[in-house]
């Protein structure tokens, strides 16, 4: 499966179909997810309306700190395996989570105003999603900062992997820390606390946005390959030109 | 017989920071103004500075040891002194930690052994030698992770606070953990279950960090 | 002589494989140096393609060739700190696994740094006695500026301490980028018997230079074809 | 015909400080982590943050304009180009006051448009756009005092943080002023008698030093 | 010719006053140098005493003398950037009160500006064209390279950036300090190309040289007589 992946010619193949498979999909599921979310599933007891962001917030959370963990291991994979494909799947998936760690920080302060009377607390939950956010943004500008993509893509490898080792540590200062932000209830070893109706939506949500973020990564690392092959096609008529 | 080589670059290091005017006093110096500068920023009330006091020191204590580290690596780069180091035939990960290490005895610990007194210029309640020890985990973390930032951007041959940036994230536990450990030792309360996890994460950085530096340096 | 230049079949105008004069005054006994069918690559031009040749030990071979034609690259790769493109470098196994000695364009001097204490840290850092050091210095002209920080010594009297460097670690390959630069002509003369001294000990060196020296090199590999 | 020149050094300037990876982006992030760090530190308790926040504010400003400030001078030394510039004829004076400017557009600047967003974050009361006067006007002073230390510095021709050390002094009036006055903002009750000072100050830095650097450049 | 060496008395063993050989075949219009007994104190170390000399409109004089005899220090003395311990240096008045043109050890680049940048930026500063820029980067070569970064070019390339400042700005007196180091022989012919278009249009040159170049030198100006 992975090899499969690793050969930017199969990846190119298969991603031509599977991309704008995903975009479709994805984007018909947030948009009904969205409908669902909005006009058919019941008010929060306590929040009301503004309860509703949930289906944008949650799922964006989640699925940006998949896109990090992804990251993570593409890294891994480059370093050990120097498969270049993995390396284009890491540089690409960056911004994408970076856009999603944003919609969820704002729609989470958005929500915050109403429910806690505040923009900002400096809670676990809400920090560590911050600091993802600074940990993608080094990582996009370390590598734009280097010139040759080989460095680039080592040191940035090298960065997203150190900042992992630091997630998990991040996470578990929510022991140490009075919270505000829901504790995990979504999806948890002991089953879900969440009531069917709150429940199916937000998986439909979830797997909306996973979708879309699967597209988006795709075309990113299709640019990609296509820009890296470009570039090395310039190299070889400079080249023959000099 | 490694040993000795790395030694010497260790003592290197060490000469090097004192004659290039980061001497002993000047992190050091530094700590002390950004210490000296937030009262006046936050104004006088005791109460309040001594509340804030953890937090500033170990904020300081990050900024402090960013102005060193910046360097260390960019200046043997920039004049070619690298690539003799790695043709010594030393591991360049013990080499960039002797250098680390350097830096650190010379601009991390003089900051460790200067708490207790920016401790009692913040008005904290009770000031006792113990407050050394949680910056004292702390500063060793700071510079590890620090050299990584700085490995990462030397090979950039370009300065500007991109290693700032980059290695900020990482320190965002030893500040949680290590201020909370120092307030719980400024309020008269002692050690508390922080201190574990400050020495973890310096271990985590000192077993990490030389591998990733390494790593870094061997960029073109 | 040993070498094989293998002009291979290129796709591109510019790889003509280097060109290699060989002059034939040697005595060969070890190869210290292989190159074999190199190429390099820096951003987007192909500088050579297709470099091969072998250095022996007590050989002299000089780099040549007009500016930006990859002779520092050449080096550079030699010396580890450059991935080639393809190909093989074949070197000797150094004493301790260590790397050949390499004189840069950098003097590798930090601004603090004095001769005496560059070179002590630097007989240290290499397992080598320091009690070589006040010899050295005399031979190289600096006992004078000894105590002299980096950034108060002349052009010259920096290219001086980094040749000092070579006379603290013996190493069978020297890798020397325009050597003689900034040296005036005491030093020019300095260099070469250093090198003189080298071959005779069995070294091999790999001089890239741009006007001759005093010292006839036994091969010219000319980086020129490709300009 | 003077303008045309030293409009040339003001562009290279700018140009470089966003080739060189210190983008418009960087400083502001080396400040906004700052004031990120400083919360996890401090604790997360609203009120203290809130006073606090003022103080940290003008803190982090002068600690990011140091990160910047000390290679203007000391990269153009080294490389040589400053001898460049001595010989064109322009007045130092004007040349070095486009180079500070040329880093205050690139680093100052984004810093006091972000303070809005950092009152947020720091849970202050009344957060209006009033709020970037007082630290528009600080970062001016700092970033002009802050060349003087850079340019004595870079005459010396150490790195280090022997610049931090110099200015420090130097940025305490400002910082004082610059934190009451953002504190009357950010606790709603408009601007106070401060911001003259503020203003009379930023007049004073800018007259003393354009000559002060230029002299502290011409050290040999 | 113009020119008077007085050899002052002396308290230390080491100042004899600059020895200056002087060769007859100028044309000598205007004085744009007079130096008049000029000393240079470096550290402890005096340099030179009682210099004296004077150079006119199209002449060229090389500079020359060991590693660390003060070339370059007397070079910085003329371009201002030091203060003379004693003595008088007359400059002639540049266009618009600039300084000399002055090429040192260093190329005077930032490693992210490129050769085009640098040279745009180098001719505003200066008030001068920039139409001019592409001509002259293909004459100094390096119209494919106008767009590098200054940390890839190579260190022959930088040279070049340098030597291009001099054609953007007319100044009547250069100073060179070891201008042929890092150039190639194409570089060193247009090196002397371009200064024998100076000479010939009015200009002067001092040159610290440690190698002849193939312009012959009206006058030599020898520090070495301290060495
Ligand atoms: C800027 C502010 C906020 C940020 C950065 C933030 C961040 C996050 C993150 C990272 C997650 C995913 C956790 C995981 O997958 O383990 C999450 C989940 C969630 N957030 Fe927020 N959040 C914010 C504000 C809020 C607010 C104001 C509320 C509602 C009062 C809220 C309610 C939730 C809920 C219900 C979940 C799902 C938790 C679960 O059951 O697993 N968040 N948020
Ligand atoms: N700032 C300083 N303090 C003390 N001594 C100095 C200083 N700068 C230079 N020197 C000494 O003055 C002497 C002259 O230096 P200078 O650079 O002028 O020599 P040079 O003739 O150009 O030599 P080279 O041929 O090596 O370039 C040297 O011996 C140097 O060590
Ligand atoms: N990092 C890089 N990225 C892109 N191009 C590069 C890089 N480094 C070097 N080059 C280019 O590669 C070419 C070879 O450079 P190199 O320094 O090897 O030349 P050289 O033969 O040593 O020249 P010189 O005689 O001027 O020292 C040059 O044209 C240079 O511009
Ligand atoms: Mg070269
Ligand atoms: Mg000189």
């Amino acid at each position: 499966m992975f090899s499969t992946f690793a050969n930017p010619h199969r990846f190119l193949a298969l991603s031509k179909w599977l991309m704008p498979l995903f975009a479709v999909l994805g984007a018909i599921i947030v948009a009904t997810g969205w409908a669902w979310a909005f006009f058919f599933v019941p008010e929060e007891l306590y929040q009301g309306a503004t309860a509703k962001i949930m289906y944008i917030h949650v799922p964006a959370a989640m699925v940006s700190l998949a896109a990090y963990a992804s990251m993570a291991v593409c890294s891994l994979l480059f370093l050990t395996l120097k498969h270049s494909i993995a390396d284009v799947a890491a540089k690409s998936a960056a911004p994408v989570a970076a856009a999603l760690s944003f919609i969820c920080l704002v729609t989470g302060s958005l929500w915050g105003r109403p429910t806690w009377g505040t923009y900002w607390v400096w809670d676990a939950r809400l920090t560590s999603m911050l600091f993802q956010l600074f940990l993608i943004l080094g990582y996009m500008a370390l590598r734009s900062a280097f010139q040759r993509e080989q460095d680039a893509a080592r040191a940035g490898a090298i960065l997203c992997l150190v900042g992992a080792v630091n997630l998990p540590i991040i996470k578990f200062s929510v022991e140490w820390w009075n919270t505000l932000h829901q504790p995990a209830g979504f999806i948890t070893l002991g089953g879900s606390s969440y009531a069917p109706e709150f429940y199916w939506p937000l998986w439909y949500n979830l797997i909306g946005i996973g979708l879309v973020f699967g597209a988006l990564m795709m075309a990113a690392m299709r640019a990609e390959i296509f820009n890296r092959q470009y570039e090395a096609k310039l190299a070889r008529m400079n080249r023959s030109a000099a | 017989m490694m040993r000795n080589g790395v030694a010497a670059i260790f003592r290197r290091e060490l000469s090097l920071a004192w004659a290039g005017g980061s001497g002993l006093f000047l992190p050091a110096a530094f700590f002390a103004g950004t210490i000296f500068l937030a009262p006046l920023g936050i104004g006088p009330e005791p109460r309040l500075l001594a509340a804030s006091a953890p937090g500033l020191i170990f904020v300081a204590l990050c900024l402090a040891s960013l102005t060193t580290l910046e360097r260390i690596f960019q200046a043997d780069l920039e004049v070619g002194a690298l690539d003799h180091h790695r043709l010594s035939g030393l591991s360049m990960e013990l080499a960039t930690l002797a250098k680390v290490a350097a830096h650190w005895l010379v601009s991390g610990l003089p900051i460790a052994l200067l708490t207790p007194v920016a401790a009692v210029m913040m008005r904290a309640e009770t000031v006792t030698l113990q407050s050394i020890l949680p910056v004292f985990l702390g500063s060793i973390t700071i510079f590890l992770w620090g050299g990584i930032g700085a490995s990462l951007t030397a090979g950039l041959r370009r300065s500007g606070p991109l290693v700032a940036l980059l290695i900020l994230p990482l320190f965002v536990p030893v500040v949680i953990f290590g201020a909370e450990e120092l307030n719980h030792v400024l309020t008269g309360q002692g050690f508390g279950a922080g201190l574990g996890l400050l020495a973890a994460n310096s271990l985590a950085a000192l077993a990490i960090s030389p591998f990733a530096m390494s790593l870094a340096l061997k960029l073109e | 002589m040993y070498f094989i230049a293998t002009h291979r079949e290129l796709q591109f105008v510019l790889g003509r494989g280097g060109k290699i004069r060989v002059s034939e005054n040697h005595s060969s006994f070890v190869p210290i140096l292989t190159i074999d069918s190199l190429t390099a690559v820096r951003g987007y031009n192909l500088l050579f393609q297709g470099l091969n040749f072998k250095l022996q030990s007590g050989q002299f071979a000089a780099l040549r060739g007009p500016n930006g034609t990859g002779k520092t690259t050449l080096l550079r790769m030699i010396a580890g700190f450059i991935e080639a493109e393809t190909g093989t470098i074949e070197k000797v196994e150094e004493y301790r696994e260590r790397g050949p000695f390499y004189l840069g364009h950098d003097h590798g001097l930090r601004a603090s740094e004095t001769p005496l204490s560059h070179l002590t840290d630097w007989a240290d850092i290499h397992y080598s006695p320091r009690s070589d050091i006040p010899d050295i210095l005399e031979r190289v002209g600096l006992t004078l500026r000894q105590h002299v920080p980096a950034y108060s010594l002349s052009a010259g009297q920096k290219k001086r301490v980094a040749l000092a460097r070579a006379l603290i670690t013996p190493r069978l390959l020297w890798l020397l980028d325009e050597p003689a630069s900034a040296l005036d002509t005491a030093g020019q003369a300095l260099l070469c018997e250093l090198m003189k001294e080298h071959l005779d000990e069995g070294g091999a060196i790999l001089a890239a230079i741009h006007d001759d020296l005093e010292l006839t090199p036994d091969l010219v590999l000319d980086l020129g074809a490709f300009a």
